[in-house]
């Protein structure tokens, strides 16, 4: 099975392919297209020993967050992936699309309650402009654009709860 | 039948208290609020009373509950840990009032420190130092002028009904007074609907530094040492250590004698600390005093070979305390661990906790409130532990500290570890130029991946990708079915492992 | 790049020489057999390499595959944590000759003190108290008379050629010599086949004293204290504690300097420990000297605040001794966790660890080879963690170890965790009344049982019992389905926990 | 549900009675024919938080060994139960039989390799028998006899790798 692996966490956009020849005993694994020498043991559900070349050993822990990505914690580091099969990649590919992900919703990170909005429809927002207040833990979370836009909706008033991955707003993203 | 002790907490310090009971060879007796029935603090515990709703403000910070609760298990005595009730004097006088024996200072002794307008100027009758400030509004420019003749440079203007920060303004020197006066009038007016400023000496680059105190019923205060805390993010302390590496024993032992002068004054029994600004030219200044026991507690710990906890209770006791004569050995550093992602602006990421591996071997020491499996709740303090590293001297504490962090494993919640490991990495944290300012302007960078790991987590990935697949064809009932199920629970939707084949 | 030290060993061990590699910044570099794959040593690395099957002789025993791994992971040092090859002088002297740096004693100390009758000579000759005894076969009677007229009676007459404590016999008198003389002879032919027997002062209610001693390569030795390790069970030690308390300050200063000399006398580098037999009347007798750290060296480590383990690497490096002048403080206990049975004779109890809580909190260290999940093979040795508590004093360490195994939960195999609960409690151990024969007669008595507890058991076997009857109904595909399957391992079909809704 | 439970570990022989009237919050429980007061949160498979009368407390894990007995772990102390429904223990009183388990079986409590077999067929031991060694973990470990009676059969040969629960040997108990 192959798979191609974009990054959406650290080193975003960043893509590479592995393909797994053979999943069982020993490992067989192209590594962007090169033959790599693996074994990896699972240690629990989700979790693996993973030696690699030259002894290289790490722990790695697989999580799906809400949204589908991929993350992997290993040796004290955090990457997240976005998988895509072979027939996704190449539909890709032929239409320049960029995967599943609404880039234009805001969702809530954390579950909390929504203290004070600070933007409405229409607004132009700027990469760091607050956009919302959120409580959770007894602390107060200014939640702030990531990019520029115009605010299409905002899902939530005050006072409302929310739980991660809802709609807290909707952009237009510039250009 | 062993006297027994009402741990009026939850979390981390309850069990810290619940271990020193059983030290002493007490019967801890523990509460808990409708969110912490399976909390580890009642998990650990022989005896646990339900005290109400999960709001702090129906159960954990409800006076008549906890008294309740230490009547029906016939309680002797009522310890508060930090934070909810620890500094209420009325609730303090209740548990005397009901019999039972308070462990911490007397309510007075509270009241006295509760304010802090006046514990400041009964410090400075005292002889304590306190930051040179003007009692009384600024009458116009020439008062600030004179005041910052007398004093020096660079004065920080305040507004009299002011606080968190809004209407404060720096002055650097003579020139800058006027305009600076007005218009700290104006943020005074807007802001409290009051003009009144003040002016203080602002100690730049300065320090929060800390001395842990100590009294018994018998009369005698002692002072174990200090602690660093000045590396604090929105007022919030998140590393400390003991000793400073700033304070030199010329500094110590007059800061020492202050904290003990402080204490005397109130008439202190317990444990207390005694806050102090320290400023780069040596001089100090008294900034409050905490009459309960603190979350660094355990840096002073490691370092004076101490047991503060349960010092204090023993103190409630009537006994004479056993520590005083304690000397430091090395030095010891804290990490407080939160449920926040320092990646996302420290956001709180509360949820359930799906693997988790504490540090241990020589030299570390883990108080922790949370277990793998545990639901971090959102309604308390999201502090999942404390990790504390001792060593010969600074740098082998930072080192082992750098290690404990890298082999502590939390996975389901973000958490503060990445940050202290960068933290402790820094060329400033380990060459100790430090201030109370230091955080406001750094920045939290994560590492530069590491490429040979990010090939194993690509394999590891993968593997999961080809379970998952495999299991959603064959319906999940193989033995190589998912052995955690999803439930509808959205700490679980929101992070669940791929079941695989163990 | 980092230096690379190869950790010739598994296990809890070789998780204490990768924490000691860490915190001085060096890159461990473990090894593992097939039955270690996913052994915890294995996980907690950075570089990992394969030396063959699970037996023992087939890969941890094996110099040229750890020197193999050791010139292909580009290591510089190799460290043999204790048993295995870490007393094994041609070993020692391969991995020197291989341009590589062994991380302990010159081999030819090993070898010195390797021979039990050698060492003995050469420490008789360097001025060290042994016990008395003759050199030659007893020719008679008449010889051992001799020979307990001037050294004292009781004796211990042993088979010249034995071992293992067959054909020893204790002789209180002149008035039994005739007859035991004929019965440890008989006993010596039909056991090795040889009647020779000769005479040792036998020391009664002695105890196993040893001190740490450290030497650096400038030719400094010094000596750290004394370990108390008078409980053994089968010759094994079970509890150890730092200091001795039945060691005075005047026999701590004589011992400590009869250590130093009997290290000198070998050209001792790297830490060593140099047991003795303590009398009761004060006087002590050399027994042999452990070339390699030693299992119970956390004791020493928080009583005197120093860590061997970097302090051996480091002097491996060519260091001077940085812990010289340490001096201790306070008192520490160790507890050798095992996967036995206290309650069937101390039967192994290999398996799978179902749950696993450690303790943690103020003066607690887990020294842990395991966590929870991990699987106990049976090829090794069974020693699953050692727990080490400080204390102000042996009271409060005392306490503090109660404490702690309270607090640790094991379960899946059965541990020693309820026998030393047990041996904590009895009042010869709290009052010091022990000596290495203590364990021989003690009984191991689970407590009675708490009438609540028993309550509680049958609530809780009861609903486990419920939710077994309607999975077996419901064929395990609702909600409440197992979370952890049946397989076909020995293990968990052995025991096997309830699949429980969450 | 309503169980006679059968102490099988320490406190052998005594019998107590649990019926759990309803299994679902709030609990209701009868101990021995009293109601009694519990709560009671599963905090992981088979394992709970159970507090009684007077807010007492603990920790109770349970698991089934290989011969059906129940063993619960509660604050630091182990109980060993034999469960008997209503039909099996009346059938029990009835017949007036042992239960279930065949006392006569020495069974293997760990798993290992026979080293050495010191009784035959025929031979009368006594509790404290020696009867074989064992090996496991690097260590001997001798199997003795917890009572008197004559050995049917011996169901090992010295080499023979064994595992948890298999029969050793068989006894043709005294009286």
């Amino acid at each position: 099975m192959k798979f191609r692996a974009r990054f959406t966490g650290p080193g975003e956009g960043k893509s590479r392919e592995i393909e797994i020849v053979s999943a069982s005993s020993p490992l067989e694994i192209r590594l962007d297209a090169v033959d790599a020498r693996f074994d990896a043991q699972v240690t629990a559900p989700g979790s693996f020993s993973i030696l690699g070349p030259s002894g290289r050993h790490a722990e790695a822990s697989v999580h799906r967050e809400a949204d589908g990505t991929l993350r992997v914690h290993v040796g004290g580091q955090r990457f997240d992936f976005e998988f895509l099969d072979e027939l996704t990649a190449r539909a890709m590919v032929a239409t320049g699309s960029g995967g599943g992900r609404k880039k234009g919703d805001l969702k809530a990170s954390m579950p909390g309650r929504v203290l004070r909005v600070l933007v409405k429809k229409g607004d132009e927002v700027v990469a760091g402009t607050p956009l919302l207040v959120l409580e959770a833990m007894k602390m107060e979370n200014e939640v702030r654009s990531t990019r520029a836009g115009r605010v299409r909706s905002v899902d939530v008033v005050p006072g409302q709860a929310v739980a991660t991955g809802d709609v807290l707003a909707r952009f237009e993203p510039e250009s | 039948m062993k006297p027994r002790l009402l741990v009026a907490n939850r979390g981390e310090i309850a069990i810290r208290i619940v271990r020193a009971c059983r030290d002493l060879g007490l019967e801890p007796v523990v509460v808990f609020s409708e969110a912490d029935r399976t909390a580890l603090h009642v998990r650990l515990a022989d005896v646990a009373i339900p005290i109400g709703p999960a709001p702090a403000r129906e159960s954990y910070l409800v006076g008549a509950k906890l008294l309740a609760a230490a009547k029906q298990t016939g309680c002797t005595y009522v310890h508060p840990g930090f934070g909810f009730l620890s500094e209420n004097a009325p609730f303090a006088q209740a548990v005397v009032d009901a019999g039972l024996v308070w462990v911490g200072p007397h309510p007075a002794s509270i009241e006295a420190m509760g304010s802090k307008t006046t514990s400041r100027a009964r410090m400075q009758a005292a002889g304590v130092p306190i930051v040179p400030g003007m009692t009384t509004p600024a009458s116009g420019p020439e008062e600030l002028i004179a005041f910052g003749r007398a004093h020096g440079f660079p004065l920080l203007l305040k507004a009299s009904a002011g606080g968190g920060g809004k209407g404060m303004r720096i002055v650097r020197g003579e020139g800058e007074v006027a305009q600076a006066f007005e218009r700290a009038r104006g943020e005074a007016r807007s802001f409290f609907a009051d003009e009144s400023v003040y002016a203080e000496l602002y100690v730049e680059s300065s320090r929060h530094i800390e001395v842990q105190v100590l009294g018994d019923t018998t009369g005698r205060v002692v002072a174990l040492g200090e602690r660093e805390c000045s590396l604090q993010r929105r007022h919030q302390k998140v590393l400390e250590e003991c000793p400073s590496a700033a304070v030199t024993p010329e500094i110590r032992a007059a800061m020492q004698d202050v904290a003990v002068a402080a204490a005397r004054a109130v008439d202190y029994v317990s444990a207390g600390t005694v806050e102090f600004l320290l400023a780069p030219d040596g001089r100090f200044y008294f900034l409050e005093m905490n009459t309960r026991i603190q979350v660094e507690h355990p840096v002073t710990e490691m370092v004076y070979g101490v047991d503060l906890v349960t010092e204090m209770i023993a103190i409630a006791m009537g006994r004479p305390l056993s520590c005083g004569d304690a000397s430091p050995r090395g030095h010891a550093v804290e990490c407080r661990i939160y449920a926040e992602d320092p990646a996302q602006g420290f956001a709180p990421s509360p949820g359930k906790i799906l693997r988790l591996r504490w540090p241990g071997g020589p030299g570390i020491r883990v108080d922790a409130g949370v277990e793998a499996g545990d639901v971090v709740p959102l309604d308390y303090d999201p502090m999942l532990a404390k990790i504390i590293a001792w060593g010969g001297n600074r740098d082998e504490a930072l080192a082992r500290m750098r290690r404990a962090l890298a082999e502590t494993r939390i996975e389901g919640i973000e958490t503060s570890i990445p940050f202290f490991l960068a933290l402790l990495s820094d060329p400033d944290v380990v060459l100790n130029r430090i201030s109370t300012q230091f955080l406001d302007t750094w920045r939290f960078e994560p590492g530069a991946p590491d490429v040979a790991l990010e090939d194993l987590a690509l394999v590891a990935a993968a593997l999961a990708e080809i379970e998952s697949v495999r299991r959603s064809r064959g319906a999940g009932n193989g033995p190589g079915a998912p052995s955690s199920r999803p439930s509808t629970s959205s700490w679980r939707s929101a992070r669940m492992p791929f079941g695989m084949r163990e």
